[in-house]
């Protein structure tokens, strides 16, 4: 006979122990290690709320000063392995296990922790993949989250950085795990309700706010004449011809280039109200110019931007915004968005092999793939028609019956030949397969599949990998825009020029475009400062982005 | 009078090379430039450390026209080595202050520096120092030496001191001058004193709002090559000299500095004694808006 | 030696001189009779705002006297002082003003001296000893821009390697006799004779012109800098007669 | 630094009559160039001084792209370089040619 009830009971166990240490819902600060052990066993599953951008760092600090002797061998279950108190905590042997997306600061410190055996490694996952586990086999028993304020009753408001917490909460509570969040202060009455306080078992009041990485923030000062030109290949070259409208962009700079080309350079090519008109994507500065040019009509967002806040909630027109009038965000929803109901995502990578597969792993970093796959990845559950879905379709497979054609999501990598510290971007090999085997995963770490990639474009052209018939010419088209890297060097040049005949390979003077008219000046901002002024004062970048 | 043609793109003095901004301050096709990088007289000391030189040493020298007038003109470019002083760098500087003197001809320096080259250390304190006692002398003999600032590297180190020797000193928002620099002062005083990381607290400290509200520039100019040449031309209208009474004047104007600013901790608390609207956005507010604030700022006329 | 023993020796028919914290200043009697102002900081100590603006005030005071006697300047300093408070407040004017009070004594008629006799470096270098008319100094004395260890940082050198390359130039590494070759300081006095005369041949000296990269280039410490800024004088001097007749 | 020294056959001469141009600083990543005229021309030789080392093959690949491309006969070209990529390079080489072209004033 089974003892049904027993999640319920064991809830319930927890929730007495909590309360021992809090006065109703409130956990004060100095009785959250005594909390903390209380509620939290050995072997739980826990989600420490460490999302791209916001993050409970008090919470983290807090369950990295327990003693491994209390709580031991957790197996953590987070989105974002962001601080180092993420670390800490299976340095000191209170976690074990670890199934993630996202390590970006960390991704150095976590490869030497993953070789060192300090961590056993469940996956890198995708957002979506992870927060889909959270439903099926990776439910957390423990949520640790994090909001900017709360009521008594737990009611909690997380401002314009929500990001995963509804998704956190929703596979936590209603599945009998307990939920404690850190919030900047409590107060009478939320400005809005984003997780209902029924969810909400004990809240601890910071008195501060949680840290946020401004991940989102690319200074215009730092974009090269080239990432201007590979802008400018971009967008004549496939935004225009696509009529690319709903979209993603990745956080690097040659998007950033792009954004801030848009006002300007795609104004000149008439291409306002025709493409970049809806976008899943975090407020980016960089979009200022755009958004008030009157180029977008809508922004869904994954998180905030530090900064950001005041001029989103002025254009709640562009942005999702709450009765309070702040943004709302969601990383769950946002993703699903990028992933269906986008006709493209561009972004940018550290490695591209002669197949097309590209990743962000090297030897020494595992930076995880946060939504990257996500978005740079064609959905074959999509159903609805869009001009570019089906145009793409119908280059990569000209001779199906149309209505039986699957169209296809245009997935670009785009980038310099050349990266930091003169580090070629395409390679024989990825690097990823050398950490696979050291490593014994099953999978390397690929962001972007060959099959899912649809375009590469760098500073020597574009490369049109749907027009490919062979193998073969895929690594010549690819080859044939590599510019100087030793990949690049090893084309054969007559069979470049026969795809470039065939509009499979496109140089800048097939375009139109001159190389020498990539100019600075034609960014619709060159500065942060310009973004702050082209938003009417209402941008406020973080002290470590101004020079004002 | 006719106004003399000049190039009229918009440039952004902070981003332009040495090269462009003296096309773009000067009359269009007027300037003329004195040991050229064809004549490659690079540094003879950057070899031993295995660093790469530059054709013309980080400054350019020459003459040009300014609104009809012959001025004299350097340019340091502040992206290579930090636009430091090193010998051949200052000697050109030196030079050209010399034959200002000579020839009562006005100099417009447009500084871009953080200070001296170290690979050549000695040769450069000495290169700065050099250049200060011909500036006095050119001055005496009736010239202005006028200093422009808003590159990238800022006017830091003694550079800054050269600065404070000019007849006047036109700077931008962009522009920072300062003697030590925010890492240094960081490495020496600690991070509580001063966090180098910290970009609104350097230019608020260091840069040119500041500086020109405590009278430490005379004009404050938009980060627009045009806006430098309309203040330099008007910089060049009055001739200051540097005799006791102006030193004594300065010495006035920087004891009440003391008396006034002294004991503050923050620039916010400066600009708030200066009577200002909301002191603390002053670091926000457009050219214009900035003026029309700065109205009571401590001016620094005729006392340099 | 002490800054008492040194203004001993310097002085033997007596002085008065007041000291105010690091800083120095009052008159003295020359071995030959006429007076001679003294000032100086002292002590190792660094230059700030606030004694900058003393030091300067005294010399305008000197200057609108109206006499012309000599002006002796004592160093023994660190840098400047790396505040926030000093840069808050303008330090740089400051530190130039001191410097221009400075040029302006010995452009209006007084010998200026600086006496090096201990350490100074960086931005109070400048602005105190290198702004005189004449410098010298005494044995032991240490003038530097960075010392080696901050420069090894910076240049990302190890220290060794810079010691090895300071063996072959003056031009870059600290020293007194690095700044004696490229011409900052015209001649260490010998500690061992009496000063007093010493300091006398020095006043003997007709004021001139900024001689120093003539010096840099006779010692060779300092081979190009007298040459380039002699060709941009002659450049320039030609292009403006072209101008004047093209 | 790497000296590297290239004499190359070019199909085209530069334009203009500019005695010389010279784009570019050297800064991290960055380069500059000095073009000057110099017969006969039918050749560009080019002079790079580098901070990076053991790239030979891809100035070499670099410059010989050049010639093709740009009218370059008549040239000597002076390089000091920062350690730039060889995308930059290419770029800085065609902003020179461009530049010595420019009409005077």
């Amino acid at each position: 006979m089974s003892d049904w009830g027993m999640q319920k009971a064991a809830l319930g166990e927890r929730l007495a122990a909590g309360r021992q240490h809090a006065r109703g819902k409130v956990v004060p600060i100095p009785d959250l290690p005594a909390f903390l052990k209380g509620v939290i066993r050995s072997g739980d599953r826990v989600c420490l709320e460490g999302d791209n951008q916001k993050q409970a760092d008090m919470l983290a600090s807090a369950l990295a000063n327990l003693d491994p002797r209390d709580v031991h061998d957790l197996h953590m279950v987070q989105s974002g392995v962001v601080l180092p108190s993420h670390l800490d905590i299976f340095e000191k042997g209170i976690a074990r296990r670890l199934d993630f997306s996202y390590s970006g600061p960390q991704s150095a410190r976590i490869a030497r922790m993953l070789f060192g055996g300090k961590i056993e490694l469940g996956a890198v996952h995708t957002y979506l993949e992870l927060f889909a586990r959270y439903f099926i086999d990776l439910t957390p028993n423990v949520a640790l989250i994090a909001a900017v304020s709360a009521d008594k009753d737990g009611n909690l408001y997380t401002g314009p950085n929500t990001e995963d917490t509804p998704t956190v909460v929703e596979a936590t509570s209603y599945k009998n795990g307990l939920v404690v969040a850190q919030v900047t202060e409590i107060v009478d009455k939320v400005p809005r309700v984003d997780i209902p306080g029924d969810l909400v078992h004990f809240v601890v009041e910071a008195g501060r706010p949680f840290y946020v990485e401004p991940l989102f923030t690319r200074d215009p000062a730092a974009i090269t004449e080239t990432q201007i030109l590979t802008a400018m290949l971009a967008i004549k070259g496939i935004y225009a011809p696509y009529g690319v409208r709903r979209l993603n962009h990745g956080i690097g700079f040659n998007t950033a280039a792009i954004e801030l080309l848009l006002p300007t350079y795609g104004e000149k090519l008439g291409l306002k109200d025709k493409v970049c008109t809806h976008f899943a994507l975090n407020p980016h500065p960089t979009m200022i110019p755009a958004i008030e040019a009157g180029w977008v009509e809508q922004i869904h967002c994954f998180g905030s931007e530090v900064g950001m806040e005041d001029y989103v909630a002025a254009r709640s027109d562009v942005f999702f915004t709450g009765p309070d009038g702040s943004l709302r965000s969601n990383r769950a929803f946002c993703q699903t968005a990028g992933l269906y109901a986008c006709d493209m995502f561009i972004g940018s990578t550290l490695q591209i092999d002669l197949e097309g597969h590209s990743s962000t792993v090297t030897t020494s970093r595992i930076a995880g793939f946060g939504g990257a796959p996500n978005m740079g990845s064609d959905p074959r559950g999509r159903r609805h028609p869009s001009e570019p879905w089906l145009k793409a379709g119908a280059e990569a497979d000209p001779d199906t019956n149309a209505a039986l054609r699957r169209g296809r999501k245009l997935v670009v990598q785009i980038g310099e030949t050349f990266g930091d510290r003169n580090t070629p971007l395409f390679v024989e090999r990825l690097d990823a397969l050398d950490l696979a085997e050291e490593l014994k995963l099953d999978l390397a770490p690929v962001m972007v599949y060959s099959d899912d990639v649809t375009h590469i474009v760098t500073e020597e052209g574009i490369a049109n990998l749907l027009m490919c018939r062979s193998k073969d010419e895929r690594e010549q088209a690819i080859r044939g825009v590599a510019g100087y890297t030793d990949i690049g060097r090893a084309r054969d040049a007559k069979l470049i020029e026969q795809l470039r005949q065939r509009g499979v390979i496109q140089r800048p003077e097939d375009l139109g475009i001159d190389p020498l008219d990539a100019d600075r000046n034609l960014l619709a901002a060159r500065s942060i400062k310009d973004l702050m002024l082209a938003s009417g004062g209402l941008y406020r970048p973080p002290s470590r982005f101004r020079n004002w | 009078m006719t106004a003399a043609t000049c190039n009229d793109v918009s440039l952004s003095w902070y981003e332009a090379s040495a090269r462009q901004r003296i096309d773009a301050l000067v009359d269009a096709g007027s300037f003329c430039e004195f040991i050229g990088p064809e004549l490659r007289e690079i540094s003879p000391h950057l070899a031993i450390f295995d660093l790469p030189e530059q054709f013309d040493d980080g400054i350019v020298v020459g003459r040009g026209r300014l609104d009809g007038k012959a001025v004299l003109l350097a340019a340091q470019e502040g992206r290579f080595m930090g636009g430091a002083f090193g010998e051949v760098h200052g000697a050109k500087l030196t030079g050209l202050l010399r034959a200002a003197r000579a020839l009562s001809q006005d100099v417009l320096i447009l500084f871009d520096t953080g200070g001296v080259r170290l690979q050549e250390a000695n040769a450069g304190e000495l290169a700065i120092a050099e250049i200060m006692r011909a500036v006095i002398e050119a001055r005496r003999a009736g010239v202005n030496v006028v200093g422009l600032i808003g590159g990238r590297a800022g006017c830091y180190g003694g550079g800054s001191l050269i600065a404070g020797t000019c007849s006047k000193v036109i700077i931008s928002e962009q522009g920072r001058l300062s003697v030590s620099g925010p890492e240094v002062i960081e490495t020496n005083r600690g991070i509580e004193e001063f966090d180098s990381r910290d970009r609104a607290l350097v230019w608020r400290t260091m840069g040119g709002k500041h500086r020109f509200l405590i009278g430490g520039a005379d004009a404050f100019v938009d980060d627009e090559a045009l806006a430098f040449r309309q203040s330099a031309i008007v910089a060049l209208k009055i001739s200051p000299g540097c005799d006791v009474a102006v030193l004594a004047a300065e010495q006035a104007r920087l004891e009440r500095r003391l008396q006034r600013f002294g004991e503050v901790e923050d620039a916010v608390e400066i600009w708030q004694t200066l009577g200002i609207d909301q002191p603390t956005e002053i670091p926000a507010r457009p050219t214009g808006a900035f003026l029309r604030a700065a109205n009571n700022r401590e001016s620094a006329d005729d006392a340099r | 030696m002490t800054l008492d023993d040194i203004l001993a020796g310097l002085f033997p028919n007596g002085s008065s001189i007041e000291t105010s914290g690091a800083m120095i200043s009052g008159q003295a009697v020359l071995s030959g009779g006429g007076p001679i102002h003294v000032l100086g900081i002292t002590q190792g100590q660094p230059l700030g705002v606030d004694e900058a603006i003393v030091l300067a005030g005294r010399l305008i005071e000197i200057v609108k006297s109206g006499n012309r006697a000599p002006i002796l300047i004592l160093v023994d300093s660190a840098s400047q002082r790396m505040s926030k408070r000093d840069e808050l407040l303008g330090l740089s004017e400051y530190l130039s003003h001191l410097a221009k009070t400075l040029l302006l004594a010995e452009a209006e008629g007084h010998h200026t001296i600086g006496l090096l006799y201990g350490g100074s470096a960086a931005g109070a270098f400048i602005a105190t000893a290198l702004a005189t008319g004449t410098l010298v100094a005494l044995p032991g004395a240490h003038p530097a821009v960075m010392d080696l260890p901050s420069m090894a940082r910076v240049t990302k050198l190890p220290i060794d390697v810079l010691k090895a390359k300071a063996e072959a130039t003056p031009v870059f590494a600290p020293g007194l006799d690095n700044m004696v070759r490229t011409g900052g300081i015209d001649v260490v006095w010998d500690a061992g004779a009496p000063l007093a005369p010493q300091l006398a041949a020095v006043l003997q000296r007709p004021q001139g012109q900024d001689d120093r990269s003539r010096l840099g280039a006779a010692r060779g410490g300092r081979r190009k800098a007298l040459e380039i800024a002699d060709r941009v004088v002659a450049l320039a001097t030609a292009s403006h007669q072209d101008a004047r007749h093209g | 630094m790497e000296k590297l020294s290239f004499r190359l056959t070019a199909p085209r001469s530069a334009g203009g009559t500019r005695a010389q141009a010279i784009v570019g600083v050297v800064a991290s990543g960055n380069l500059e160039v000095l073009l000057e005229r110099s017969p006969p021309a039918d050749t560009c030789t080019i002079d790079i001084a580098t901070a990076a080392h053991g790239f030979g093959a891809v100035w070499d690949a670099v410059v010989r792209d050049f010639v093709t491309r740009r009218p370059a006969g008549g040239l000597r070209i002076s390089i000091n370089d920062g350690g730039a990529r060889p995308d930059t390079v290419a770029l800085r080489l065609a902003q020179g040619v461009r530049k010595i072209e420019e009409p005077e004033r």
